[in-house]
């Protein structure tokens, strides 16, 4: 019995560097994933940034935090799902991103949305 | 799984976004700005008649009722803040901030 | 076990609510919509366990509000429903720490916790509500 | 010589009571109101909602504050474009709004935009 | 006069709105997230291609740095802190907040 | 008048400065666009005479913000360009109320005022440039 193992989604939605909850999600993940729940991270709308390579946030004097998404594996966080239109829609293609990603319709990223006990946007 | 949007459907892709991602018989729930939204006769009220023909469609009165919002697009369903509840005891939730 | 059947049976349809809320008072309505819900879901015998205050969230536990006398008083609400509900009002230490929220300033009923915490919330709750923008 | 007047125009772009730049926006309007300058107000966007007819806020435990720009008048603040476009979008007339306003097309509030010293986003 | 976009196109109508409005002739700056307009290939690079008909069009580049867009939609010019001081030196700024 | 005169010559292409900051450090950009620029525009010569705090942009100006060593300090930031550049760091009272902004948590060289000081600055200046959300 899985009694205390939730399934757990974080829903990155946001740009990075403009705000902070793309950074302040990460933030929560990185703590979640200490609690052995069934974590799954899914990048809709602008939230796909977050992945993009080759940020560089020197010139705006502030941490950059696209490399902990490289970590994530580290930490056993290995469901990342990238809806498959926002991506084309922004002109990116996965070669774009830092990490090896799924890249799912929104059909099937709605399908595991509804197998969440938690959903949480960023 | 109840999906609530919170923001104005002309200010954010939010419920552009949530309509992709809803699966069938899901209801959704129009909350703060995003009940703009169903105001009848406005360019969304299209998108919500697509929307309803598969997830029942929602909107707080409270929210309408601040705004000014006195004719809502056919079948949308003004609730309180206990019809709220009463969707969140009978669904987990997705909050398309 | 007991108790937790006799819970079962006299609150069978009744559930235990966590909150997450993520912008600052007034200047989103987050902080209102939140509430408002805490209050019916109260009401009708649910149990509203926690709210977790997070990103600018953490800015409606500072006591140093001062509202106009004919407004609401967002912060002394959250104070009161700690009090009489029993509700938890958890700000997140590194949030807080970003936006000068200290344990000097806290609201009665609230205190500054880790996300560790919003975990246990997330686990031992049946729902997990967010409210930002 | 009118060297110390300054044309302002204030431009309301989003929705009420979803968050409160539009109150404080008009708090900071009244109180410029005080100084004589040349202040006027634009309403883009979403920010038309603002002039909305029968707003009640009470089941959201709100102020109202949609009177407050019927009393402008009283402060010689008598400047109140509302961009067509914007309006008519949202399934809205003149009829729907609280106050007496002129009605103009973007061309024309983007003239009067270049005329000012100030321009303020709320 | 100086227009500043400051949120990403796919997020907000902030561009859309300021195009509508802006006067021949006067320059648009995008900054923050308003820097995504302006990576090449995205669904704007057309509208951006129209704006520059009329308007010279400035992105601040620490902020295409910070969100690894190295390539920029033809003509649009990649400016510094200091270019944006210049800009707003030579004119009244209008910031689509 | 003569001193307004030679400033004219020294300075004939120098503006005078006025910035509104309406969000909070941290949670949105605008306070690090903000100072970027003014730090630049000060580097270029020209004067940066005040940023005025409104909205969640108050919250610039407590001192107890603690953020993570390896980031940024946005209070001290502003603290600092207070002291060396004479840069007037003003708060609005009615939105510092409303967020629990008071004189007693108020970073070094930071003042609360009302937003007659805004029209001033306004006024006073050649530019008033808004940074925000």
């Amino acid at each position: 019995m899985e009694d205390n193992v939730k399934k757990i989604m974080h829903v990155m939605r946001r740009a990075p560097h403009g705000s902070i909850y793309t950074y302040e999600g990460l933030e929560m993940i990185l703590i979640m994933a200490a609690y052995e729940q069934d974590l799954s991270i899914a990048f809709i709308g602008d939230g796909v940034y977050a992945l993009k390579k080759n940020q560089d946030t020197e010139g705006i004097s502030m941490k950059g935090f696209a490399k902990t998404f490289m970590a994530l594996d580290g930490y056993d966080v290995e469901k990342l799902y990238v809806d498959r239109v926002s991506l084309e829609e922004r002109g990116l293609t996965e070669d774009d991103l830092l990490v090896d990603v799924e890249l799912l319709d929104s059909v099937e990223i709605g399908r595991r949305m509804t197998e969440q006990d938690v959903v949480i946007h960023h | 799984m109840l999906h609530t949007i919170n923001t104005s459907p002309f200010e954010s892709p939010a419920m552009e976004e949530c309509i992709r991602f809803v699966q069938q018989g899901d209801p959704v729930l129009f909350i703060e700005n995003g009940v703009y939204a169903v105001q009848n006769g406005n360019r969304f009220t299209d998108a919500i008649a697509a929307l309803q023909k598969t997830s029942p469609v929602y909107a707080l009165q409270p929210d309408l009722d601040a705004r000014g919002i006195s004719i809502v697009a056919p079948g949308v369903k003004g609730i309180g803040y206990d019809g709220f509840v009463d969707l969140v005891e009978a669904h987990q939730v997705n909050s398309w901030l | 076990m007991s108790h937790r059947f006799l819970a079962t049976i006299l609150n069978s349809d009744k559930v235990k609510i966590g909150i997450l809320l993520k912008e600052g008072p007034y200047n989103h309505q987050a902080a209102d919509t939140a509430y408002k819900f805490a209050e019916a879901a109260i009401k009708k015998g649910h149990t509203v366990d926690a709210v977790f205050l997070y990103n600018d969230g953490v800015i409606n536990a500072t006591n140093l509000t001062d509202p106009p006398q004919d407004d609401r008083n967002i912060a002394d609400r959250w104070s009161k429903m700690a009090k009489e509900h029993g509700v938890e009002i958890l700000a997140c230490i590194a949030a807080s720490k970003r936006r000068g929220i200290t344990d000097d300033i806290m609201i009665d009923g609230g205190s500054i916790t880790g996300l560790g915490t919003l975990t246990d919330i997330a686990i031992r709750n049946d729902r997990l509500l967010t409210f930002g923008d």
